[in-house]
């Protein structure tokens, strides 16, 4: 009942430690040898019969000597002193497993994250890297033989974005032959890229290789295609997960519907469309945002329609040859069950409004990369013609400034990795189309990449002017005789050295790329999290770019980070991959984690009760007592830290282990017993 | 008569109720004296420590020790009991845990004196304070030695048994001197050495007969302030019921009385710290996610300390408060 | 009523005096209880701050001692000049930022028995307090005379908008709150693109080439766009614009008239005010000509067609929404 | 040299205790010291605890008599809170009371004081107990014992939840009620207790009054101590354990004083003396004089014996005659031989008993409302119950939460610390003579001097000294420093 | 001053920390301040749990009791929770159990609650060093005799360490 003085029973087990040098990594700041000898000699009376270091652990060599040990020794325990345990646990227990040691009674300990790399002290960092070493020995004693938890998988995906990253992913696993659900927010599939004209550096125009893809996706057998529906609830876990998706209520029955545009013709309400023309161009209050939309049919916009307005109208319903239009459609709340899930939400343009000495949003004539897409697109509000905003005039000269928004600790530190060529991919287009004096306005010009650089020499040869130096103001107050009428650049040429006041026609804000204003609570609902930026974080930055820490759910694409076509696509593809291997694998084995009740000390006081997010705890009236279901049951240990009676225990982390932790860190198992052994 | 087991039994810094209790098993005395032979009850009969002394080592099958270690002579005793003793029980919740004067614990010793002796009552204006040893003109005179910190009795000697509650609940004694007697006749085992005797394993809410809901605390009630549902869980109304995290034995008799369990039954199998159980358990189930609502919340509980450790502090990992500590000597 | 503590400084007894004259009467309309500080000192000015920091600091932060003593109810202190508002805004936030400053600051104002607690005050620009706080709905509720075919140009300085410790203003280049209210007032608002440029400051006593080249880019620019009146918030801009149009005009040869008045004139004619009780006549450019467009004095002038834009061509981008959203949602809540 | 003999520890009362005799060369009594050497620290430790927890802590204070501390916590707490329980509530709580009065008076008879007498002094420490009383009365005398403490025990369990440290008395009135059966249960119980305490008022005329030994032992000189006598009464002067004003009365028997519990502390004083962990309480306004009795002393008894002294007489029918009889016996009031003390309190388990009875049989004892939810700002209170082993006092100052900043206990045994260091340095002085061998019986007669107080030092024992100063001071009364005393601990 | 490059004199009191990380934001936090090799005192020994809902207050008293300085508890920022929401127990924990340690007469300030998520190993490394300083500030606990003697001599090498390396 006291608090007990630290004396340990007599320990039976033998420990094996393996102490890596991680080549300097490691043994570079820790004296690797020195901590492996500590504790053959001092934990000796813990249990330790052998302290070894080895150049690299996690190497076959570093491997097989752990497994020969294990055999020739007969070790009981083996803790690993290396890397993090995200990275090489896998690894090692393996390993044991092979020697015919379960993999459980392995604990690995970080002294390279934790130790070598955050400290410069080598004495101090030996010293704690001993304090961490002796910790996880006490640990490894408590800990017990188990076997991983085996559930399947299910083969269905989810793959939620319809951009060129997710139509990528979905044709993969649906060629491969397993059920996708594609999911997308708007009316059609497509993305960023279907609102695109030319794509650098090779200018071939962007529908045209984009359209064959969506359609393929939209007809494919193996893809669910959901547009204009949202993913509202994430249940379960890796292999199970359980997907709510609101299809929203398009108004018009699909099956029904020839995608005849006739509505779309009659519906008299014009509205400014702000998705797919960035607001350059109209829409109706029915819709398909454009014509190579997939799917065909159209989706009723319920705030602008006169109908749901007024009251009266259904010129669409009245037209319709087909009798599609239905204004009682309700959303639909679906429940999918899938095994794996694929995020490529894409991302949002910067706010040009935002940079407000750049006058967008008040100077007509200052307008955004996406508008200029969609000014130049021969399918946009001008059919390709370059105008100003008053939709005749061409400009006879205009302004790209590069980095709007990018690269500027007023609003993103980061570069936004496309705009130097969508800038030069505009100065070529203006300057073809109009013949218009074109400036660039950089910071630094950025063409990694095939063909890329490539490209701006191209530009530089069409006689585009580059200026460098980041623009301080974009005007209309003409101060010197030509200014007049004129949008004014007052930006500071580095390379002359000298301030300059450049008066153009027209400005193109080359905006940078954000995360999608929801982007956060997506991660959230998916459990998942997000960078410092925003951008979904991956599970590791090099080794692993398109899996997360959750089990089971990956990213592609802009939501992951700002990225060209090309490098989407590979992401998109690289995410179907990773699931498939796993669908391959048709289950899969998870940590087993999990808490239990003990009943007979339980006394059924409901604390427990409300605490568990997954439900997994249920109480039993007759008996009194509270019981947990471990397939339900994802081992956070909330439930075992809070009873009261100390009746639940977990596996894993039990409170043995972590107290034993704790004696161990704080090296109170050197006992006076330590100094006689 | 001889022939019988010796039994012993004895208080240190304890309030008597154990004694009290011992005596309310009521008939069952008469089997004591039936079966054993009484060498040592400071209450129930005279013999002195040297009578005490002269009994050769594991000559009492069984003591009843009750009572924390407050001064030397408990300590002295607790030595001395346990050399003599074969079965030494830590005999109700000052033994095991410290009970209510292990609260002492929180404070400094000087402090304590200094409280006790300028009392609006006391007439002490030259500041006389007790002396473990004193002149008086026919010699020195001694009375023991305060320690600093009150400990319980497996803090100071090994024992065998641990018997809590306080004080134990007489027909828990009763059944554990009908077992130990069942043992004599070869009737029946010694539960293993260091269990804990004469309580369940569970904890009070095992034993209580109110309807407990899914928990949700919205705010702390005193139990003065509001009439309480005599059917329903004392915590779910908001009073800091102790109940949940405390060793089952009593039959929940406070609940049951409409008053809260104050813990004298001590943690339950395997914990380690009684506090923390509590601590961890009342605060999961506060139905508040922003740091200022829950400090609203908390502030119903005046005396966290206090209601988390009342009976258990001396056996708590933390045993003490800093100022004790700071007492001990190195 | 909401009441608050009131911080006039020098030249709303001077230079400034419409200003001052104005406030008070469009005060109590819209429901604005200024109380002022008993006993205010000299602000600092802008030389001050240049000179000696710590001793001025302890002179601009006497001022804000005394207002926590006198504060009852309010915790804000209202600054209708710019340089006052913006002395005032430094003194508390550098106290804060800089505990040594603070220490130092409290050590001097022990001296004469007294002590400010840095943050313990709101230091906010009479604008700021009027379209947040009392919000739009408010004024336009009060407006009986509205603007009507008045082309205004808001001009608010360098000092109001920057740095604006506490983030209380739309933007720091363009900011809009100036623009809402007049637009509340009924006033044709031009896109004043030079609002928050430099309106000469004491270039006029240093380098008066300087200081006139400055006062003709924002003339010249409200001209430009067709501006009957420039309306603005800072004493000294009015000063400088106004006092000095004739010798610029002298200078570059120009013939510019445009009449630079106090915003709160314009709101105090809009609520059906005097003009004489708002201190118009008292400008050297005279106003005359533009209030002739208000009024019934004058048959209406047909408005001047708006420049640029036409309505055929492409949409454009709606404004970004600014704290006037926010500020209209308070203002409801004064309803 | 001066020969020492140590009697430690004093065994049969509650709690410990310690006696120091010192003799001079020609063998004859010094001087003798009655310590008491533990302290537990409540006064200390209960600071920052919540008011409503103090019914339950300074039950831990002592349980032999917890429901005395459970009683005069509740009431300190009451008056905290400016609350006044309802009229249920006081009933239920006198009558658990009384039925408490009735266990302890018999177990401390038959257990503890008894068997000096049953079995006589110079029996064999073997015998001198409570199996040697079952012994020699009898089992079915002894069944009828142990029926009393039960039933006074199950009373106590009904009302105050538990049997040993009851816990439903809070501010306002008690936690919970009783039902009408339980009623009717409990004045059963209590019609058998009259009975057996008439039964053991004969037992002790029989053994005790019937044996010239002992009345002489009682009657002679050893044990006798003139004064004063302290106890609670009602407002016609009769004894109350529960409620009513504290009546002291001098040698002659004549009212010295009678007040109310909030002016307590105007007088009573405490003395401190350096070689015991316990104060000796005295009458302020007459002042300390040393461990001396008589007019000019202020120092008080407040035992049973006390208790009839002070009072006019008892409230039960029963209960009087045998309160008269008692003067009658041993020459009018107030009587001042300690061994009375034995019968007085036969006679208080007598009126107990028949208290008990005449609050049970009050239909309102079974009433539903048992509590007045406080609605006062808590400040500061005083409560003071009768213990069985004199007047106990609780003092209680708190925040606006309700949250203790300070306490005074003096406690039941306490006021009669300095009579009974008088008494056993009368009786040794009487006993222990020139060339007299002393033998165990011997100082067993000192230690009935004491036992005759029934003193419980579990109660006394309630604050704990911490180390000493390094160099403490002590000066006279005009505040001269005398000597200096040696740091220890 | 913080223990780099040894600048650290043999005065210095060099606290002992435990740190309880949750195994998917701030242990990995942990990790990327290491990957970023951004340094931080040696102070802390990190142990992992799956949540900061697994955090029993046991494990912190039994820090503390057993010769730690002081305790920093880190999780997933509120509603980032791995869990959903078990990290709001651990800030209804965290707060009780700071009451309950004040009540115990120890600064509520040795114990620290940290949100972290698996992106901010910066913040992760300034957290542990500002901590480190304030429990350096506070001094040592020395929670009754339970500090191992061990303990005390590792410090002692810690600070020596300091020296050589100085």
């Amino acid at each position: 009942m006291s608090s007990g003085n630290g004396r340990k029973p007599a320990v039976t087990e033998r420990i094996g430690v393996y102490v890596c040098h991680c080549g300097s990594n490691i043994a570079g700041i820790v004296n690797v040898q020195e901590v492996a000898e500590w504790a053959a000699s001092r934990l000796k009376h813990r249990g330790v019969v052998i302290g070894r270091d080895y150049k690299f652990m996690c190497s076959s060599l570093g491997q097989e000597l752990i497994e020969r040990d294990i055999k020739e020794l007969g070790l009981t325990r083996v803790v690993v002193a290396a890397c993090s345990p995200h990275l090489h646990e896998k690894t090692f227990r393996v390993a044991c497993e092979r020697a015919g040691l379960n993999p459980f009674l392995m604990e690995m300990v970080s002294i390279r994250e934790q130790v070598s790399w955050v400290h410069t002290d080598k004495e101090v960092a030996t010293l704690k890297a001993q304090a961490v070493v002796s910790g996880g020995v006490e640990r490894v004693l408590h800990h017990e033989a188990l076997e991983p938890l085996r559930v399947p998988i299910h083969p269905a995906t989810l793959v939620v974005g319809g951009g060129i990253a997710g139509i990528q992913a979905a044709l993969e696993i649906a060629d491969a032959g397993f059920p996708v659900y594609l999911v997308e927010r708007e009316p059609s599939i497509g993305g960023h890229m279907a609102q695109f004209d030319k794509t650098f550096p090779t200018l071939d125009c962007a529908a045209c290789i984009l359209t064959p893809r969506m359609v393929q996706a939209g007809s494919h057998p193996n893809i669910t295609l959901m547009t204009w529906s949202e993913v509202e609830k994430v249940e379960g876990f890796v292999g199970n997960f359980e997907v709510t998706v609101r299809k929203r209520a398009r108004m018009v029955k699909e099956d029904l519907c020839t995608g005849c545009g006739i509505c779309q013709e009659k519906c008299p309400k014009k509205v400014v469309d702000t998705i797919y023309e960035a607001g350059l161009g109209y829409r109706k209050a029915v819709y398909t945002p454009f014509a190579q939309a997939v799917p065909k049919f159209p989706v009723m916009d319920v705030e602008n329609c006169t109908y749901f307005i007024k009251g009266t109208c259904k010129a669409c319903e009245k037209f319709c040859p087909t009798n599609a239009i239905d204004f009682t459609q309700q959303d639909q709340v679906l429940r999918l069950n899938v095994g794996s899930i694929i995020l490529a939400t894409g991302y949002e343009i910067f706010d040009a409004r935002k940079v407000s000495n750049y006058g967008y949003g008040r100077l007509a004539n200052v307008f955004t990369s996406l508008e200029m897409e969609r000014l130049t697109n021969a399918a946009g509000p001008t059919n390709g013609q370059i105008v100003l905003r008053d939709g005749k005039t061409v400009p006879k000269s205009v302004g790209v400034i590069h980095c709007v928004g990018s690269r500027d600790r007023n609003f993103n530190n980061y570069c936004s990795v496309i705009c130097c060529m969508q800038s030069l991919k505009f100065a070529h287009l203006v300057h073809e189309r109009t013949g218009a004096r074109v400036y660039n306005f950089y910071i630094d010009m950025r063409t990694p990449f095939k063909d890329y650089d490539e490209f701006y020499q191209r530009v530089l040869e069409e006689g585009t002017l580059f200026v460098r130096g980041k623009v301080a103001e974009v005007t209309d107050a003409a101060r010197l005789p030509g200014e007049e009428g004129k949008l004014i650049i007052q930006v500071e040429d580095t390379l002359a050295g000298k301030q300059r006041r450049i008066p153009v026609d027209m400005v193109i804000l080359s905006v940078g790329l954000e995360p999608r204003p929801d982007a956060q609570e997506v991660a959230r609902r998916f459990g998942i999290s997000c960078s410092v930026n925003g951008w979904f974080i991956e599970k590791h930055p090099k080794l692993d770019p398109v899996a997360t820490m959750t089990e089971g759910i990956y990213i592609a694409g802009c939501a992951q980070g700002p990225k060209d076509i090309p490098a989407t696509v590979s992401q998109g593809a690289a995410a179907a991959a990773r699931v498939l291997g796993k669908i391959q694998q048709k289950e899969l084995a998870l940590e087993p984690v999990r808490a239990s009740v003990l009943e007979e000390r339980c006394s059924g006081c409901r604390i427990c009760n409300s605490l568990c997010p997954f439900n997994a705890i249920t109480y039993h009236e007759d008996r009194m007592v509270s019981e947990i279901n471990p397939a339900l049951c994802q081992g956070c240990g909330t439930c075992v830290a809070a009873c009261p009676a100390g009746a639940i225990s977990g596996t894993v982390f039990s409170n043995e282990q972590v107290l034993a932790q704790i004696e161990g860190l704080l090296l109170l198992n050197l006992g006076e017993e330590a100094l006689a052994a | 008569m001889t022939t019988k087991p010796k039994f012993a039994m004895y208080w240190a810094a304890s309030c008597g109720g154990c004694e009290i209790a011992v005596l309310n098993i009521h008939e069952k005395i008469l089997d004591v004296d039936a079966n054993f032979e009484v060498v040592f009850w400071p209450v129930a009969m005279d013999a002195k420590y040297h009578d005490l002394e002269a009994m050769e080592d594991g000559s009492i099958l069984l003591t009843l020790f009750n009572g924390g270690i407050r001064n030397d002579e408990n300590e002295r005793m607790a030595k001395l009991l346990r050399r003599k003793s074969k079965i030494l029980v830590a005999f109700g919740s000052c033994a095991n845990e410290g009970c209510i004067p292990g609260l002492a614990n929180l404070r400094d010793s000087r402090d304590i004196v200094r409280t006790a002796f300028n009392t609006v009552s006391t007439d002490n204006v030259s500041h006389v304070y007790p002396m473990h040893s004193y002149d008086v003109p026919e010699g020195e005179i001694h009375i023991p030695k305060i320690l600093p910190i009150l400990q319980t009795l497996d803090q100071v000697v090994e024992v065998d048994y641990h018997m809590p509650g306080c004080p134990p609940e007489s027909d828990q004694i009763a059944g554990v001197i009908d077992l130990v007697i069942q043992v004599l006749q070869g009737k029946a085992e010694l539960p293993p050495k260091g269990a804990v005797i004469g309580a369940g394993n569970s904890t009070v809410c095992d034993e209580c007969a109110r309807t407990r809901n899914v928990k949700s605390i919205e705010s702390f009630t005193r139990i003065w302030s509001a009439a309480t549902d005599p059917a329903l869980c004392l915590l779910e109304q908001g009073v800091p019921c102790n109940g949940p995290a405390t060793r089952s034995g009593c039959k929940a008799r406070c609940p049951s009385a409409g008053a809260q369990c104050i813990g004298c039954y001590g943690p339950a199998e395997g914990v380690l710290d009684y506090g923390a159980r509590l601590v961890s358990s009342f605060a999961s189930v506060i139905n508040a996610s922003d740091p200022e609502t829950i400090d609203r919340i908390l502030d119903g509980l005046p005396d966290p300390a206090g209601q988390f450790y009342r009976f258990n502090l001396a056996g708590s990992l933390l045993r003490a408060g800093r100022p004790a500590w700071e007492r001990e000597p190195a | 009523m909401k009441h608050y503590l009131l911080y006039p400084g020098c030249s709303m007894e001077a230079s400034a005096r419409a200003y001052y004259d104005s406030l008070m009467q469009v005060a109590e309309p819209i429901g604005l209880e200024l109380e002022e500080i008993k006993d205010w000192n000299c602000c600092g000015a802008t030389e001050y701050l240049g000179i000696s920091l710590t001793p001025a600091y302890a002179l601009i932060s006497r001022n804000l001692a005394l207002a926590s003593q006198q504060a009852n109810g309010s915790r804000t202190v209202v600054a209708p000049c710019s340089a006052c508002y913006l002395n005032l805004a430094k003194a508390d936030y550098y106290m804060r930022e800089q505990p040594r400053l603070g220490k130092m600051v409290n050590e001097a104002l022990a001296a004469g028995g007294l002590a400010y607690q840095p943050g313990s005050l709101d230091v906010r620009h009479l604008l700021d307090v009027i379209v947040y706080d009392i919000g739009l709905e408010t004024v336009k509720s009060k407006v009986v005379r509205p603007l009507s075919n008045l082309r205004v140009a808001p001009y608010l300085g360098c000092m109001v908008p920057r740095p604006d410790f506490e983030k209380r203003w739309s933007d720091h280049e363009h900011p809009v709150e100036l623009d809402q209210l007049l637009k509340a007032l009924g006033a044709e608002v031009i896109d004043f693109p030079l609002k928050t440029h430099c309106c000469g400051g004491h270039m006029t006593q240093i380098s008066p080439d300087t200081a006139f080249e400055l006062i003709r880019r924002l003339v010249s620019s409200a001209d430009h766009y067709q501006a009957d009146i420039m309306a603005t918030l800072c004493p000294m801009c009015q000063l400088n614009l106004d006092a000095y149009q004739g010798e610029m005009n002298r200078h570059f040869g120009t013939h510019y008239r445009m009449p630079v008045v106090f915003f709160t004139q314009l709101m105090g004619l809009a609520f059906g005010l005097k003009p004489q009780d708002l201190g118009f006549g008292s400008e050297l450019v005279s106003a005359k000509a533009a209030l002739t467009k208000i009024g019934l004095q004058v048959p209406q002038a047909p408005a001047a067609p708006p420049k640029g834009r036409k309505e055929q061509g492409l949409p454009m981008p709606k404004p970004l929404p600014p704290r006037g959203s926010r500020a209209l949602a308070e203002g409801e809540v004064q309803k | 040299m001066t020969q020492r003999i140590t009697i430690d520890p004093i065994t049969r009362l509650e709690g410990h205790g310690k006696i120091e005799i010192f003799l001079d060369e020609a063998g004859d009594v010094a001087n003798t010291y009655f310590q008491i050497p533990e302290l537990r620290g409540f006064e200390s430790f209960c600071v920052g605890r919540p008011v409503e927890e103090m019914p339950l802590l300074t039950n831990r204070i002592c349980g032999v008599c917890p429901e005395a501390h459970h009683m005069a916590a509740a009431k300190a707490a009451d008056a905290v809170f400016h609350v006044d329980p309802p009229r249920t509530a006081k009933i239920l709580r006198e009558l658990l009371y009384s039925a408490f009065y009735v266990t302890d008076h018999a177990t401390h008879f038959y257990a503890l004081g008894g068997p000096d007498f049953v079995m006589g002094p110079d029996a064999p420490v073997a015998e001198r107990n409570i199996l040697g009383v079952i012994h020699k009365v009898g089992l079915e005398i002894a069944s009828k014992v142990i029926q009393a403490r039960k039933y006074g025990h199950t009373v106590v369990e009904v009302i105050g939840g538990r049997k040993v440290h009851p816990c439903t008395s809070i501010p306002g009135g008690l936690t919970k009620g009783i039902t009408e059966e339980q009623r009717r249960e409990i004045l059963e119980m209590g019609t058998w207790a009259i009975e057996f305490a008439q039964f053991s008022l004969k037992l002790f005329n029989d053994i005790v009054l019937g044996n010239k030994v002992y009345v002489d032992l009682i009657l002679g000189d050893i044990y006798t101590h003139r004064t004063y006598y302290m106890g609670m009464v009602d407002e016609h002067n009769h004894v109350n354990f529960y409620d009513g004003q504290v009546r002291v009365v001098d040698p002659e028997g004549r009212e010295f004083v009678k007040y109310a519990a909030p002016e307590y502390a105007s007088h009573i004083a405490e003395h401190v003396e350096p070689w015991t962990y316990l104060k000796f309480p005295y009458l302020k306004t007459v002042g300390w004089k040393g461990f001396v009795d008589g007019k000019d002393s202020g120092v008080y008894m407040a035992t049973p014996l006390s208790r009839l002294n002070a009072s006019d007489g008892l409230a039960t029918p029963h209960a009087q005659e045998e309160y008269e009889r008692f003067y009658a016996t041993l020459g009018g009031k107030p009587v001042h031989q300690r061994l009375a003390t034995h019968w007085a309190r036969l006679i208080e388990l007598l009126y107990a008993a028949e208290r008990w009875v005449e609050l049970a049989s009050d239909p309102e004892a079974s009433g539903p409302k048992f509590h007045t939810i406080p609605t006062e700002k808590p400040t500061e209170g005083v409560g003071i119950v009768e213990a069985p082993r004199g007047t106990l006092t609780h003092h209680y100052w708190t925040d606006e939460r309700g949250v203790l900043t300070s306490v005074n206990l003096i406690v039941g045994t306490t006021n009669n610390y300095a009579p009974i260091s008088m008494s056993i340095n009368k009786a040794a002085r009487s006993l222990i003579k020139k060339g007299t061998v002393v033998t165990e019986g011997l100082l067993n007669m000192v230690e009935m001097a004491f036992r005759a107080y029934d003193p419980c030092f579990g109660c006394a024992t309630h604050s704990l000294p911490g180390q000493m100063p390094l160099e403490v001071t002590i000066h006279d009364a005009q505040g001269n420093p005398v000597r200096v005393l040696r740091q220890y601990c | 001053m913080l223990p780099r490059n040894g600048l650290v004199s043999n005065e210095v009191f060099e606290p002992t920390i435990i740190g309880f990380t949750c195994n998917w934001c701030s242990y990995r936090a942990a990790d990327l301040a290491g990957t970023a090799r951004i340094k931080y005192p040696p102070n802390i020994r990190l142990i992992r749990l799956m949540c900061s809902g697994r955090l029993d207050p046991t494990f912190v008293l039994k820090a503390l009791a057993n010769g730690a300085d002081g305790v920093l508890i880190t999780g997933c920022h509120p509603g980032e929770c791995h869990y959903i929401e078990q990290n709001y127990k651990a800030l209804r924990r965290f707060q009780l159990l700071r009451r309950t340690l004040a009540g115990f007469g120890l600064e509520p300030q040795r114990l620290k609650l940290v949100w972290a998520s698996a992106a901010e190993g910066a913040k992760f490394a300034a957290e542990v060093a500002s901590f480190t300083e304030e429990i350096r500030a506070l001094g040592p606990l020395q929670w009754g005799k339970a500090r191992s003697a061990q303990t005390e001599a590792w410090e002692e090498a810690l600070t020596e360490g300091m020296e050589v390396a100085a």
